[in-house]
């Protein structure tokens, strides 16, 4: 029997073993596959990177826990970079599922810079009625929240003393699995003018290309892919870059035996 | 009678359904909303009827000590516990009941899910293989959607955009006429339901 | 809407002060007799326009001085310019105004109404919904009378059921079972309909050659179907003394645990055929794939179009689509089942032509034609 | 590389879960190899602990609210008012019961008929309500996605497409059609019908692999990272 003859009984647990490998191994090893940095990402970094130590950033966490594998690789990053740059970061939730995410997210990746609860971030917590929301915080912070998410009252968190609305912070960050954005950039971009970002999952981006055209946005991340992008931007490599290395790998597993196959069945047909 | 009433109630309850779509009134939707309270209950019990179907199985299976019982102990007994802990403790948040979902059940069946991961592998390998046109196409057209959308390719432009092309435009209208397709077939099955044509589902006596 | 938005946000830049501002309250259509529609002109009124605030109440009495309740708060951006209020009593009058407060000055809107929510007998957004469905019943119905009359029709092959006889007898030769599963499907899809059609089909085969059906169920609305269904099968082929009702039986309605026993059930017991009929979500392939280590002859047939191309790469056949439900009238012959087939062929070409004269018409930007297929 | 194997305590109820969870986790795997024992076990345990938890919701969630508790209510309103108006509301709320318990004449062979009255109605109520609901979404609202396009042709790209859109729906369709042997011409249609079919379940195959490695992903995440301690 022809080695092409074999390649078509193959025992597929041999497959089963190059897939786990092509999982596995990037999970374990960094591999750092070149990621090309799209120009969406790149606008964003490119404005947080823009901003004076010390400017106020607006992260909302509009997603639910179903998402997070996707969502946290991100939301990681852009806390990193906001925090690395010592600005200073106001958390908040628009969907309750997003409160507990948010909370934990934010209160871990500030520990990380030894940043201090209260004086370089605070989180609000939930406001259901997005559209209430968004454009309450327009007029002022204290009146939608009027204590943070332990219950102390905003006017006693020693970073919120002068910050009473739109006008004192310099973007809005919404990470989000559905359309949210298009409210921040409906109600607090198009009335305020605050800058909005937004961190989607990969379905969602092909929704809001024609807001970064027309520059109601300033940029978006998207995907694992978008937050390996981001990863990238920072030099620091984490769970996104190794989760997209993992996705390449094994697809390239997968197209090599794809391949395999086919030239053993040209070989085959030309045996014969 | 016992064929005639119910293909009688099918008939009755299939144009009530169909009409209520139609219209908007209070008594439409409240017929609606009590005919699936009734489905529910229907099914509710049917289900207990399967889960008495289901144990008296496992249990004569045990009872001949049939070849693998023990694995029929393993399903019902484990049937037994997690009945237990829900009835006794509850489905709170931090029940016993939540904790065999969160550590037991859930793992598993997401274990299960993502052999697909190597299922898709193996098929891919052997059917992706370019036979004739058609199977070229599957091929070609899997690959691409593969390279372009969830690996390198996705950095490299001509190839994410012709996967993106591929998605939206043939890819989409053939769907469009599965769809049709099926549409036609769901509603000409339902009409002969409906009018009591096709009764293979009531058997026969 | 966003286009919506633009052009009334235009119109108000040019005429600011052209309207007193108005609001409006009128009956929803096509509903039970609770919903009332409240519009109103854009915002602000010219009165607050030096403070431009960003929301109002808008409040609801049942008499024009009575006591007013708060109903919503309106956003003076919300494009709609538009709020639909809900759970109202049928015949009912209500009044509707429009109110902005703050400690400097104090604004009313007119008040709107009386009008009372009204209870409809008929939803005139759907009336394509009813015509097409008129037209397929016609179809669909004048066929299954020329069937009744014993009018016999030409069918196409269809590869997946001329192989269906193989399979079965491949089986049989080898002594194995045939393994038959219905996917995920709920009874009442019509597609789960279709699947025990075929199964019925398939058991009066069996039962002649006494080779064993073996069904596991993820419903058990199904369970008690299929085991009707297979009685009646073997009934017919008169052997009713082969049906083993503990091969027909309730596993789990979850979705995985359902994979994962028929995969055991697969290894175990080595069906030489594998039947997939019904309603398949991402169990597929798992299902698939494992049919076919085991060396088993595989044929498929799911309404889920995604399910399809799983199928496809992994079954040996498989009825794609529309072919599922045909497939019925294939193996019964039942001349009234395979008349509603002719009939669907018609309703094809109905759509065919719909849609070529669609796509000139929209060519000449008559919108009004493409409207007509817009669902409510 | 990270700080290699720091296996989670067993000594915590988190602990005991994440190791629970991580065994069966390996045991699913095992199946990859082949069928063997331990797999059978997690195979068994699973279908007993799906059937239990379905049993336990749905008693909690429809029975008890929905059947149960109605029927209770109804005798409690006729003991008190006794009146016929309570009456008539108790059997009202006693028929999808009756109908329900009809299910359980399955088990008498004799009076296995009855349960066919449930089974009809739920199927004629299904069969019922997927009218109107494949009428609109799947074929008028398909007709309109198709022709919707041709009002915004704005280039001549995008009127390639919307005709590209256009062939292959029409060929399509014309390879669903059952009475007409593919043959001459016709048969000609069907075959490009059937290249545009093979496109999109390539296409289909192919999105749907990205979904399903995620899945793997998380999977061994859990293993190495909140089991091992492989990953930081």
């Amino acid at each position: 029997m022809s080695i092409w003859e074999k390649a078509k009984t193959i025992d597929r647990r041999i497959i089963f073993l190059f897939m786990f490998l092509g999982v596995a191994l990037p999970l374990l090893i960094r591999i750092g596959l070149p990621v090309s940095v799209t120009n969406d990402v790149k606008k964003v970094y490119d404005y947080i990177e823009g901003l004076e130590p010390g400017s106020i950033v607006l992260v909302s966490y509009d997603h639910d826990t179903g998402t997070l594998p996707e969502m946290l690789p991100m939301s990681d990053a852009i806390l990193r970079h906001l925090f690395r740059n010592n600005i200073k970061v106001i958390g908040m939730a628009l969907r309750a599922e997003g409160t507990g995410i948010g909370r934990q997210n934010i209160r871990r990746s500030g520990a990380e810079f030894g940043k201090i609860e209260g004086e370089d971030f605070v989180f609000l917590g939930f406001r259901p009625e997005i559209t209430a929301a968004i454009l309450g915080l327009g007029t002022s912070f204290e009146r939608v929240f009027p204590k943070d998410d332990e219950g102390i009252p905003i006017r006693e968190l020693p970073m919120m003393k002068d910050i009473n609305n739109y006008g004192d912070i310099e973007m809005v960050i919404s990470i989000t699995d559905d359309d949210t954005p298009v409210y921040w950039v409906n109600y607090a971009n198009a009335r305020f003018k605050v800058k909005v970002v937004a961190g989607l999952t990969a379905v969602m981006a092909t929704t809001f290309f024609p807001f970064i055209d027309s520059g109601q946005m300033v940029g978006m991340v998207a995907g694992l892919k978008g937050a390996a992008e981001y990863e990238k931007l920072i030099e620091k490599r984490g769970r996104a870059g190794r989760g997209m290395d993992a996705q390449s790998i094994a697809h390239l597993v997968m197209i090599g035996f794809i391949i395999i196959g086919n030239i053993a069945f040209i070989m085959r047909k030309r045996g014969k | 009678m016992r064929r005639s009433f119910p293909i009688l109630v099918c008939f009755g309850f299939g144009t009530i359904m169909l009409a209520q779509f139609f219209i908007p009134s209070k008594l439409s939707t409240g017929a609606y909303n009590e005919i699936t309270n009734w489905v529910q209950i229907i099914y509710a019990f049917a289900l207990i009827v399967g889960v008495v179907g289901l144990i008296r199985y496992h249990l004569s299976r045990v009872s001949r000590r049939q070849g693998g019982w023990f694995f029929n102990l393993v399903t019902v007994s484990s049937l037994f516990m997690m009945a237990f802990l829900g009835f006794v403790w509850g489905r709170g948040d931090h029940s016993p009941f939540m904790w065999v979902f969160n550590n037991m059940m859930a793992p598993m069946q997401a274990t299960v899910f993502s052999l697909l991961a190597f299922f898709v592998a193996s098929a891919a390998y052997r059917g992706f293989v370019a036979r004739n046109i058609e199977a070229f196409l599957l091929l070609f057209s899997a690959v691409m959607i593969m390279f372009g959308i969830a690996s390198i390719g996705n950095s490299i432009p001509p190839f994410s955009d012709i996967a993106n092309w591929i998605l939206m435009n043939p890819s989409m209208t053939a769907r469009r006429g599965i769809f049709i397709g099926v549409g036609l077939g769901t509603i000409a099955v339902s009409l002969r339901v409906i009018l009591g044509v096709e009764r293979t589902y009531l058997g026969k006596e | 809407m966003k286009c919506f938005f633009l052009i009334t946000s235009f119109l108000t830049f040019l005429f600011p002060q052209a309207f007193a501002f108005e609001l409006n309250v009128s009956d929803q259509p096509n509903d039970d007799g609770t919903r009332l529609a409240i519009r109103w002109d854009p915002l602000p009124p010219d009165e607050l326009r030096p403070i431009d605030p960003e929301s109002y109440l808008l409040l609801r009495s049942e008499e024009s001085d009575g006591e007013y309740i708060q109903v919503d708060i309106v956003s003076s951006l919300d494009p709609s310019r538009e709020k639909i209020d809900e759970k109202l009593t049928e015949g009912q009058p209500y009044f509707y105004k429009l109110v902005y407060s703050d400690s400097a000055i104090s604004w009313e809107s007119n008040v709107a109404g009386p009008v009372a929510p009204e209870e409809n007998w008929y939803n005139t957004a759907r009336t394509n919904v009813l015509i097409g469905i008129i037209i397929t019943a016609a179809f669909v119905g004048w066929f299954i009378i020329l069937g009744k009359k014993g009018k016999s029709l030409y069918l196409r092959p269809i590869a997946g059921l001329n192989a269906m006889d193989e399979a079965i007898g491949r089986a049989t030769e080898m002594g194995k079972p045939i393994l038959y599963s219905s996917g995920r499907g709920k009874m009442e899809r019509p597609a789960s309909i279709a699947s025990m059609n075929i199964l019925g089909s398939v058991a009066e085969k069996v039962a002649s050659y006494g080779t064993p059906l073996i069904f596991p169920n993820n419903d058990p609305v199904v369970t008690a179907v299929a085991q009707e269904v297979a009685r009646e099968g073997y009934t017919k082929a008169g052997h009713v003394d082969r049906y083993d009702p503990d091969n027909i039986y309730f596993v789990t309605d979850s979705q995985f645990g359902y994979a994962a026993a028929v995969d055991g059930i697969m290894i175990r017991e080595r069906p030489a055929t594998n039947l997939f009929f019904g309603t398949f979500e991402a169990e597929s392939l798992i299902l698939a794939e494992t049919g076919n280590s085991i060396g088993a002859i595989q044929i498929a047939g799911t309404d889920s179009s995604i399910q399809m191309a799983f199928f496809i790469v992994a079954c040996d056949f498989v009825l794609i689509g529309e072919e599922l439900f045909a497939a019925s009238g294939y193996l019964s012959g039942d001349p009234q089942v395979v008349g509603t087939l002719k009939g669907s062929d018609y309703l094809k070409v109905i759509i065919i032509i719909l849609i070529l004269f669609g796509a000139v018409v929209g060519l000449l930007n008559q919108e009004w034609f493409v409207n007509l297929f817009l669902t409510a | 590389m990270d700080s290699g194997l720091i296996c989670v305590s067993l000594f915590t109820s988190e602990g005991v879960g994440i190791w629970i969870a991580s065994i069966l986790t390996l045991a699913i795997y095992s199946f990859l190899y082949r069928d063997n024992p331990i797999y059978r076990f997690s195979e068994s345990l699973l279908i007993g602990i799906s059937v239990g938890f379905l049993l336990v919701t749905t008693f909690d969630t429809t029975l008890l609210p929905k059947a149960f508790e109605p029927v209770g209510k109804g005798i409690i309103g006729i003991s008190e008012s006794g009146g016929i108006n309570s009456f008539a509301i108790f059997v009202w709320i006693l028929i999808p019961v009756v109908l329900g318990f009809l299910m359980f004449t399955r088990f008498v062979p004799r009076y296995a008929w009855m349960s066919r009255v449930a089974l009809a109605l739920y199927i004629g109520f299904g069969a019922g309500a997927s009218i109107p609901a494949n009428m609109q979404s799947y074929i008028l609202r398909q007709i309109d996605a198709t022709i919707r396009p041709f009002l915004n042709i704005d280039s001549f790209w995008s009127l390639v497409n919307a005709l590209i859109v256009l062939v292959g729906l029409i060929s399509t369709l014309f390879y669903f059609f059952f009475s007409k042997e593919q043959k001459g011409a016709f048969g000609k249609i069907t075959r490009l019908g059937t290249f545009y079919l093979m496109i999109f379940f390539g296409a289909t195959f192919g999105y749907t692999v990205m979904a399903r490695i995620s899945l793997l992903i998380g999977r061994l995440t859990f293993l190495m990272k909140d089991w091992l301690g492989l990953i930081s």
